[in-house]
């Protein structure tokens, strides 16, 4: 059994229990769905571990190895089979993503319990977990874009789960599209490099690459961008980023899997991936570093702008993802890389944690009516905090040491970098802010009427189960979600996955503390060999002082928050006043849903219904089927009208024809 | 086993099955479709791969007076086709048979007409048959829309019928042309064997009027825009087994015949309105999708997906390259695997609110019927092309055709692929998803229905596991058929090899002549 | 000389001609064709077609025109209204366009014989024992089916214009459905509205449903004639 | 005629040499129609309605088997007069099977009985006659004498159901203008003459084509050219040729429907057959000068048959219009002027006739049955489908096959002339015919769509029906069904069981042609043959 | 006198004949035009007869003499049977059939 075949059973796994559950869907009684889901996940989780002590067995120089099944579509030139690549990149990716995975299904068990639709929760669930490591594990570009539209699609019905609600299916029907846009640039970028190489196989792409492209070509600068559409629309990045907050939509733990800890961070994924393409092409790798660097800033002002708390800390992802594409594309991949594991612990951390309060709120989300839970939800807060401590970037949580390993090579490598490098620090600055805001808001203060009923010693339940977003009573015979809320403190699963969690955010930056261990770059090295940028990383020493400034930078932002939220509880009013026009622009979002709406969504459907009403019916219906139809009619009406039943008429005609022949044939006597 | 057994016998069976008492002869008649699909997937396994000629040929005079001879066979570009064709037949055959059809022996008579004819049209290896066979096939579609369909149907039928035929006869003269003119070239006998016609290259000026006149037979069928005047009328009239066999097959009819007619016997038209064809196909794609996203009928949301989907497989063909032609069969396999569930899903819709079949009607229909409610979810993603379907890898490898040929058609085509999800996606979730439509009533999909659909789905599921199935026997025959628009665009040297035997020289005009126009 | 014959005759066929589309009176348009053929077969003399002029005058203008007088006589046409319509001026135009054209083609021609006076006179030209010969020779058969003609001309009268007792019910049935008239029609006192003549059935339409009972009864009375 | 040649030899003429084996159609269809004649006479009911229909029927069985057995036999009869080849076989056949069509057709016609039987039965015959000669014709004066032989019966015949006043009217309107027509023709004919001097198409063709005296100079005389041209005139009027077609719809409506039947399969054959004769063999000469003309008279044709069949809501007007339409399409044939030319002409006149029958035969039946009249209504067809499918499936065949659908032998026709278009370069004209058919779907069509996607409207009120008949037309079974809308009881159906027959053999014929169309095809190449002189 | 002079008279006549059919409306009156066309074309073929010197142009005025006696008769004939309808006899008043 090679590392290639744990890595089948790694998909498997997940697929088996989607099919599983998918088909008993009606016979499995209470939670048997999840727990085979869990089980599956799980599994796959024991097979990537396999996997990673298999390719820890092999030479640093022989940890790529590829596997095919069969051919997946070959014919014509194009070579895709059904083919697995296990390298570190993939098998570290694995790793975090089925373990985090395993976590989040522990957690849904419970939280999802009194859900309608449990079982197809979990088949959607295992289907994308599914999805992701195909994602992750793809050979080739054509299954990369597969499991990169699989994940889409699973995305897709996890956010629109509550299928009744309309803002769900808005959602929903969002996040597919841009996710759309995102594969179809995917899949021009795949065809520019195609053309030039002749293969859609990643290794023999990165292989022959060098020799076909000159450094910075059009055709792969184009390509390279186009892949970086397909990044962007996955990972959230601006401009394609309007779906993520609005997929809150979705369950928490689908929050926590999907928009926090996996899907999103696909992206940074494909581009450490694609590095040997993007070194190709600077200007690319470049243009992702700013896109990167921009969302991490423009989130972060969101994020200190709205009050769904599910939201903030989406747009929360939003920033952390874009330190991780900003580092990636500027050359960071094991910083990145590391950042991703960390916020996959502390984000799937987090929105567990907000589960949970959701949950003591009865369905609703807004900061605005949470407070005080902090007594009410003792293990809640404690995880809260520290997701946010890990979140924040205070030492030691593994934040920490992830991101402000990114920023250090930023500032190290210099030449324009270390814009962006500050860049990160002011964005530091405002996720302290942020994420102390959320709990200060909800934790502390004075309990609101939910946290004091569950200080009583019961859960509070809505009478009617609402949408937390329109406040509409939702049809109870069919309601979706449930009409109950799950929280930590009384199902241990969910503790059991928490505190998992909680534990690895806190420990996990300890995987590669600078000059002690290095343990991820270690790991990831056979993968980034070859590249010129990985090499090129700072010194031990500029590591240290790259994270003692963001330390402080951390501090000074929980600070600033302490300040505004809990020493005068006034001042964010004042500050909302003073900046105003700013306030108004943040919680908007930047107007982007509006400028989408305005120049995309409303031309198309402007162009539909010309297309329906001017061009098919009055063009195509009355002017050419129409007209020739009228032609027709009308010299059918002329001959029949001209058919008067007088015989004299037809002699008249008769002769008028006589004439006529006559003096053709005269003429052309 | 010849193929004239496979071809002839859905008529035997209908025939045969008039003699039953009316109330067997709908489940006689599918039980007994059942047979030419065995002998379909026989010759499916019987298939010799790495051939790129005919297999299974029968040749036979028909008309000697005109060198038209009775000639069928099987090569890698129709096999596929022909199996789609039986089993969506089957599929139509078992779904209608659950139901009460007036005069039942009539209408399965038609049915199986059809099916003879569509299975004529894709053997037919002689131009002339084809043609017959291409004509032939709309007749059965012009009575069961007439009679048994909805609406507005007589209308409707007739639309449909003097549309296609109007380019058919224009395709009629074509092809008589395209034969009395080689023949008059090169001084043969008279012959519409496809194969010796092939031999016979027509001079610039023929090919270029013939040519359209194909074209137009080709676009109307399909149909492509702005040649679609007859689609929403006729769509919306046809009974459902009708228009999933209309839409899954016949409308493939037509570009097959691009790939087996047009390319081979044209190629320096082909290549000369190359431009013009992708263009109208872009057009179609786009047009398709905004009126598919805009219209609330469940059934014109998929007879304009159908509309879109067959502007991708005609940029496929008409990127003249092997990628896009391989995409383009692909496609025409998977677009009708797709197509003729979704009409039965419609109608399945329609049964449960109220008969309605407009989308703002329905609503919420997932939440007692979960399995129509997976079954509709894979078709929708498969029909708008998921990654992970073979919709998908058909609809890469034509993009990657056109990519390589017209880089900027190609890049507004994808335009079409985002369409699709929205509204593929749009009718999902309007139908099965949101809040409860005034009408409607959630009932799981019946074991009669789901016994047309599911078998159609779970080959959709295996294809997307294994697109390489309609790859792997069709690569040679597209090469051979591409070759002779590649060597005419100077493409690739490995082509001439393929087309060796073709006298490229120039041969004297014989375009319409305007003789006796003038005294 | 000739020509002065051939100008009176030439003008006395015009004449005829135009007689017989100018004048009212159909009894007299008979008349005046009969002046047209008489004409006609001076004509025919003058081109040395003297068999053709014999049977002109005596088959046309003797027995064809007495025919027609007879049927002038039967049906009783009388004066005929000059017609309202456009056809009126159209169609002398049409004809003099015709005329001209035939003009053009008759004198435009290459062919010397037009302007001459004919092919040089051969004894027996146009003799019945030369058109004799001819119609038991070269044209034997159109001869022979021209009697055919003739049989089925004689046909042809019979079936349209005999009376067959019991085989004509229309004029029966049609005085069923079209009693006659009451007296007052047309009269001051139907102008004046003082009579109520709405029960009378119109003469304008007979009824379609008289010809369904008509059609068994053929048989039964076939056999009886 | 056998009497006179005594005569002939004892004024010591000698008579004109006589192959009776050729002359043998003629002869037979001569003597069977005088023998009908006389036992129409006989004063026997069952004489008259059953021998001389039955006589009719074996008389033209027996040119059938005249015809058949002078195939390959070419010969030049009567001092020229004849040509028996084997165009005018064919063409022969094409009238005979049409004429026994009409023969059983008119077995329960009332036109018949009200002309006399032995009358109409020998008439028909007489016309067929005429059109035998008109097509075997050979020099001028056979030629007019056949069209007239032709023509004159048919006049007689339209006006035989004199009870109609619609009968009348059909007939003195087909009189007059067709008295126009041959005036004009037998002027033109004089023209040629004069400008020829000749009457033989042979000498005509030579003296054209410059072996005579006037070598080469008449190719573009005036005098010959007007001649051609007023005897295109006098065909095209025969052959219902826009604009000389607007007597065929009125006529066709107001005549006998097994007469209209007839005039519409073998009148239209006898004149395009003509038209091939004469521009063919007597003025090939000046083909350059006569196809452009005829080509576009194709072209007007086809578009207002076409086009004026659309509105109708007879379908014996239909039909006429739809006559006009594929008149033009013949001759479009007769324009290419060569072998491929006529082949494919005669084929179409050939495929034309079977499907064409057929309608008529349905449009027969029905008038049958709906005694009350609006038989021939098109609303009439309604329900036809699922009420009497076989009636329905030959009109539907008939329909389908004169719009060109594959499967029926209107497809095969079209391909064959499309096919001879395209070779003599006019592929013009093959658009023009396409574009013809284009049109002509909306009217066939809609008959089909009226048998088979319609009810008849009278159907849920039969009660009705009977408040409104009138009290005379109690007691007979046509008014029975008359009350149920027209629809037969069983025994009215047993009654039209001839009709049926015919109606279901030639639409089978229609199928049958189409799919299997190599016989009649290598029947029809011997026709082009026949002709000399052209490629 | 040249032939030429006997075909006009015979053009003149066969014009005439043809407005009579367009200008009358009895069709007995119609019947005599359609007399006056033959006789033009009689009167040419006679002419054309003697313009070559052969006999064929007079047979064949005979054997149109035959016809034009025959289209009479019939014609004739039909206007009495129209007669014995009562339908009126004027070909304007005969439009039953139309369209």
């Amino acid at each position: 059994m090679t590392a290639t075949t744990f890595g089948w059973l790694v998909l498997l796994c997940p697929l088996l229990g989607t099919v599983v559950i998918g088909l008993g869907y009606s016979r499995l009684p209470g939670r048997t769905p999840g727990w085979i889901a869990t089980a599956a996940i799980g599994l796959s989780f024991a097979c990537a571990i396999v996997m990673l002590i298999a390719l820890l067995h092999r030479g640093e120089n022989h940890r790529e190895l590829t596997s095919s099944l069969w051919n997946y579509a070959s014919s014509v030139g194009v070579d895709a089979k059904l083919q697995i690549l296990v390298d570190p990149l993939s098998v570290f990716m694995v790793l975090v993503v089925s373990g985090v995975s395993t976590l989040i299904h522990l957690y849904s068990i419970s939280y999802m319990t009194s859900d309608r639709g449990y079982s197809r929760y979990f088949a959607y669930l295992n289907f994308f977990v599914f999805s992701m490591l195909l994602l992750l594990l793809a050979g080739n570009f054509l299954l990369l874009i597969v499991g990169w539209a699989f994940v889409g699609a699973a995305s897709y019905l996890l956010i629109s789960f509550w299928y009744r609600r309309t803002t769900a299916t808005r959602a929903g029907i969002k996040a597919f599209v841009i996710n759309v846009v995102g594969d179809v640039g995917l899949v021009l970028g795949t065809f520019f490099i195609f053309t030039h190489t002749g293969t859609l196989d990643f290794l023999h792409t990165f292989a022959a690459a060098p020799h076909v492209f000159h450094r910075d070509s059009t055709d792969l600068v184009v390509g390279c961008l186009l892949l970086l559409v397909g990044a962007f629309a996955k990972s959230a990045q601006v401009p394609l980023h309007t779906w993520l907050p609005d997929a809150m939509e979705g369950p928490t733990p689908v929050s926590a899997l999907i928009h926090a800890a996996t899907m999103v961070t696909a992206g940074v994924y494909l581009i450490a991936r694609m590095h040997p393409l993007f070194e190709l092409a600077p200007t690319a790798a470049d243009v992702g570093a700013v896109g990167g660097c921009l969302t991490l800033l423009m989130a972060g002002t969101i994020g200190l702008a709205v009050t769904d708390i599910k939201r903030v800390i989406a747009y929360s992802t939003m920033s952390q993802i874009g330190y991780m594409i900003m580092g990636v594309s500027a050359g960071a991949y094991s910083g990145a890389l590391f950042l991703l594991m960390a916020h996959a612990f502390f984000k799937a951390l987090l929105f567990m944690a907000a589960g949970s309060l959701i949950g003591a709120m009865a369905g609703n989300q807004s900061l605005d009516r949470m407070s005080g839970f902090r007594r009410a939800l003792p293990f809640t807060f404690g995880c809260f905090v520290i997701g946010g401590m890990a979140l924040s970037g205070l030492p030691p949580f593994s934040g920490w040491f992830s991101k402000d390993d990114i920023l250090a090579y930023l500032n190290h490598r210099g030449g324009g970098f270390e814009i962006m490098g500050i860049a990160g620090y002011i964005g530091a600055i405002l996720t302290a802010i942020y994420t102390f805001r959320m709990i200060f808001r909800a934790f502390l203060g004075d309990p609101c009427p939910e946290a004091k009923e569950l200080a009583e010693g019961h859960l509070a339940h809505a009478e009617a189960p609402t949408n937390p977003q329109t406040g509409e009573v939702e049809d109870t015979d069919v309601g979706f979600p449930g009409p109950e809320h799950h929280i930590a403190e009384r199902e241990w699963p969910m503790k059991i996955a928490m505190g998992t969690l909680a534990l690895l955010a806190t420990v996990g930056g300890f995987l590669q503390i600078p000059g002690v261990d290095d343990a991820i770059r270690n790991f990831l090295a056979p993968t980034f060999a070859g590249s010129r940028l990985a090499a090129a990383a700072p010194t031990t020493g500029a590591d240290w002082i790259g994270l003692v400034i963001g330390g402080a930078i951390a501090v000074v932002g929980v600070a600033v928050a302490y300040r505004i939220w809990v020493l005068a509880p006034g001042t964010a009013t004042v500050i909302r006043e003073r900046f105003a026009p700013l306030y108004q622009l943040f919680v908007n979002k930047w107007y982007f849903d509006e400028l989408i709406d305005f120049t995309i969504v409303r031309p198309a459907l402007w162009f539909g219904q010309v297309a329906e009403t001017v061009l098919d019916r009055t063009l195509v219906g009355d002017v050419i089927t129409g007209g020739t139809v009228g032609v027709v009619g009308a010299v059918s009406a002329a001959v029949r009208r001209a058919q008067t039943g007088f015989l004299r008429y037809y002699v008249a005609l008769m002769l008028l024809g006589i004439s006529g022949v006559v003096i053709y044939f005269l003429i052309s006597s | 086993m010849t193929l004239s057994i496979l071809i002839w016998l859905p008529l035997v069976i209908a025939l045969i099955a008039s003699a039953l008492p009316p109330g067997l002869v709908g489940r006689a008649t599918a039980i007994a479709s059942l047979a030419p699909l065995g002998i379909a997937i026989s010759f499916l396994a019987r298939f010799k791969l790495g051939h790129s000629g005919l297999q299974f040929v029968t040749d036979r005079n028909w008309i000697s007076a005109f060198g038209i001879h009775y000639k069928l066979g099987l090569d890698g570009l129709n096999i596929s086709l022909v199996l789609l064709t039986t089993v969506l037949f089957t599929a139509s055959l078992v779904w209608a048979a659950s139901r009460e059809w007036e005069r039942p022996r009539l209408f399965y008579f038609w049915l199986g007409l059809a099916q003879s004819a569509v299975l004529g049209a894709f053997c037919a290896q002689d131009l002339f048959l084809f043609v017959a066979f291409f004509d032939l096939m709309l007749i059965p579609f012009y009575f069961l829309t007439g009679t048994w369909g909805t609406g507005d149907r007589v209308r409707a039928t007739m639309k449909l019928v003097i549309y296609t035929l109007v380019g058919s006869f224009f395709m009629l003269v074509a092809a008589i042309a395209t034969a009395v003119l080689a023949s008059n070239a090169h001084g043969t006998n008279l012959t519409f064997v496809l194969s010796a016609l092939q031999h016979l290259p027509l001079s610039h000026t023929s090919q270029d009027w013939i040519f359209l006149c194909f074209a137009l037979a080709f676009m109307v069928k399909m149909p492509l825009v702005p040649f679609h005047g007859w689609l929403a009328d006729a769509y919306r009239s046809m009974p459902i087994p009708a228009v999933a066999v209309f839409s899954g097959v016949l409308s493939k009819v037509a570009a097959y015949g691009f790939l087996r007619i047009v390319l081979p016997l044209f190629p320096y038209a082909s290549v000369h309105y190359q431009t013009l064809v992708l263009v109208i196909a872009l057009v179609s794609i786009l047009w398709a999708t905004s009126l598919a996203f805009t219209t609330t009928n469940a059934r014109l949301v998929i007879a304009y997906s159908s509309v879109a989907q067959l502007g991708f497989i005609t940029l496929g063909i008409f990127s003249l390259r092997p990628q896009g032609g391989q995409g383009a069969l692909l496609q025409m396999l998977n677009h009708g695997l797709v197509t003729a569930p979704l009409f039965f899903i419609v109608a399945a819709l329609a049964a449960r609110c109220g008969g309605s079949e407009d989308i703002r009607e329905m609503g919420g229909l997932a939440f007692r019927a979960p399995v129509l409610a997976a079954l509709f979810l894979i078709v929708a993603l498969a029909t708008l092309a998921m990654p992970g379907s073979s919709n998908f890898v058909g609809e890469f490898m034509i993009l990657l055709g056109v990519f390589k040929a017209k880089l900027a058609i190609s890049v507004i085509a994808f335009l079409g692929v985002i369409g699709a999800a929205v509204y593929s996606l749009r009718i999902y979730i309007r139908t099965m998803h949101n809040p409860l439509g005034p009408r409607v009533q959630s009932r799981e999909i019946s074991w009669r229905d789901g016994l047309a659909i599911v078998p159609l789905v779970v080959v959709i599921l295996v294809l997307a596991f294994y697109p390489q199935f309609g790859l792997r026997r069709s690569e040679n025959s597209l090469k051979a058929t591409m070759a002779p628009a590649e060597v005419q665009e100077g493409l690739s040297p490995a082509a001439v090899a393929l087309v060796a035997p073709v006298t490229a020289e120039y041969c004297p005009s014989a375009g319409p002549s305007l003789r006796g126009c003038t005294p | 000389m000739s020509a002065v014959l051939f100008f009176i005759a030439a003008i006395g066929a015009i004449a005829g001609a135009i007689g017989v589309v100018m004048l009212r009176n159909s009894f007299y348009s008979v008349l005046s064709l009969v002046c047209h053929l008489v004409s006609l077969a001076a004509l025919f003399l003058l081109l040395r077609a003297e068999f053709v002029a014999a049977a002109q005058v005596i088959v046309y203008a003797g027995a064809v025109m007495v025919l027609y007088v007879f049927v002038v006589a039967y049906v009783g046409g009388g004066e005929e209204i000059p017609t309202r319509s456009g056809l009126r001026l159209l169609g002398p135009l049409l004809a003099l366009a015709l005329a001209v054209e035939l003009c053009v083609a008759l004198l435009g021609t290459a062919l010397k014989g037009i302007s001459g006076k004919g092919a040089p006179y051969l004894p027996g030209f146009g003799t019945p024992e030369h058109i004799g010969k001819l119609f038991l020779t070269k044209y034997l058969f159109p001869f022979e089916v021209a009697s055919l003609l003739l049989l089925v001309a004689a046909i042809g009268a019979i079936v349209l214009a005999r009376r067959r007792r019991g085989l004509e019910p229309d004029e029966e049935l049609e005085a069923r459905y079209h009693p006659p008239l009451p007296s007052w029609v047309g009269s001051m006192a139907e102008a004046g509205g003082l009579t109520h003549f709405e029960e009378t059935p119109g003469r304008q339409e007979p009824p379609p449903s008289p010809e369904s009972p008509a059609r068994p009864e053929t048989e039964p009375i076939g056999s009886q004639s | 005629m056998t009497a006179l040649l005594p005569l002939a030899a004892a004024a010591h003429i000698k008579g004109p040499h006589i192959d009776w084996a050729s002359l043998s159609p003629f002869v037979v269809l001569a003597g069977g129609a005088l023998l009908v004649l006389l036992v129409g006479l006989l004063g026997s009911s069952i004489a008259r309605e059953r021998v001389v229909p039955a006589l009719s029927f074996l008389t033209l069985a027996a040119t059938i088997g005249c015809d058949i057995s002078r195939f390959h036999h070419q010969a030049s009869i009567i001092s020229g007069a004849l040509r028996i080849d084997d165009l005018a076989l064919i063409l022969d056949l094409v009238f005979a099977i049409s004429a026994v069509a009409a023969v059983i057709l008119s077995a329960r016609e009332p036109a018949a009985a009200r002309a006399g039987h032995g009358e109409y039965h020998s008439l028909l015959l007489f016309s067929v006659f005429g059109m035998a000669v008109l097509v075997s014709a050979q020099n001028l004066v056979t030629l007019f004498i056949g069209i007239e032989l032709l023509s004159i019966p048919l006049y007689i015949l339209c006006a035989s159901d004199s009870r109609r006043a619609a009968s009348l009217e059909s007939g003195l309107k087909y009189l007059v203008i067709g008295s126009v027509g041959s005036a004009t023709l037998v002027y033109g004919l004089a023209l040629i003459y004069g400008a020829t001097g000749s009457t033989d198409f042979s000498a005509i063709a030579s003296a054209i084509t410059g072996n005579s005296v006037q070598a080469g100079g008449l190719l573009s005389d005036p005098l010959l050219l007007t001649g051609i041209a007023l005897s295109i005139v006098g065909f095209a009027f025969k052959a219902s040729i826009a604009p000389f077609h607007q007597w065929t719809p009125d006529v066709y409506e107001g005549a006998p429907t097994p007469i209209t039947a007839f005039m519409a399969t073998a009148t239209k054959a006898a004149a395009i057959g003509v038209f091939l004769r004469f521009f063919d063999v007597a003025v090939i000469g000046t083909q350059e000068t006569w196809a452009p003309l005829l080509a576009a008279l194709a072209t007007i044709t086809i578009i207002v048959g076409n086009v004026g069949a659309l509105g109708q809501s007879s379908m014996k007007r239909i039909l006429a219009y739809s006559g006009v339409g594929q008149a033009g399409y013949m001759l479009a044939g007769v324009v290419i002027g060569t072998k491929l030319g006529i082949d494919a002409t005669v084929f179409y006149i050939a495929t034309y006739l079977p499907v064409n029958i057929a309608a008529f035969a349905v449009i027969v039946a029905r008038q049958r049955q709906r005694a009350g009249g609006g038989g021939e209504d098109i609303s009439a067809l309604a329900g036809l489908g699922s009420r009497q499918p076989w009636l329905a499936w030959p009109m539907t065949i008939a329909m389908l096959s004169l719009a060109g659908i594959p499967g029926t032998v209107g497809f095969i026709g079209k391909l064959y002339l499309i096919r001879a278009l395209v070779g003599g370069d006019y592929t013009w004209l093959a658009v023009v015919i396409v574009i013809g058919s284009m049109i002509s779907l909306g009217y066939y069509l809609r008959v089909v769509a009226t048998m088979w996607m319609s009810v008849p409207e009278g159907e849920p009120a039969p009660a009705r029906a009977a408040a409104a008949r009138p009290a005379i037309a109690g007691g007979s079974p046509e008014a029975d069904a008359a009350d149920t809308g027209g629809w037969p009881t069983p025994d009215r159906a047993v009654a039209n069981a001839e009709i049926a027959v015919v109606a279901v053999l030639f639409g089978a014929a229609g199928v049958l042609f189409g799919i299997i169309p190599s016989p009649l095809l290598r029947l029809v190449a011997h026709a082009g043959r026949s002709i000399t002189g052209i490629f | 006198m040249a032939i030429g002079w006997y075909l006009v008279v015979s053009a003149l006549i066969f014009s005439i004949g043809a407005a009579g059919v367009l200008v009358r409306r009895s069709p007995l009156v119609i019947l005599l035009c359609l007399e006056l066309m033959l006789n033009a074309a009689n009167l040419a073929l006679v002419a054309f007869s003697r313009m070559w010197g052969g006999e064929d142009g007079q047979v064949f005025a005979l054997i149109v003499m035959v016809i034009a006696a025959c289209e009479v008769t019939v014609g004739l004939g039909l206007i009495v049977a129209m007669h014995r309808r009562q339908l009126p006899i004027d070909v304007d008043d005969l439009r039953e059939l139309q369209g």
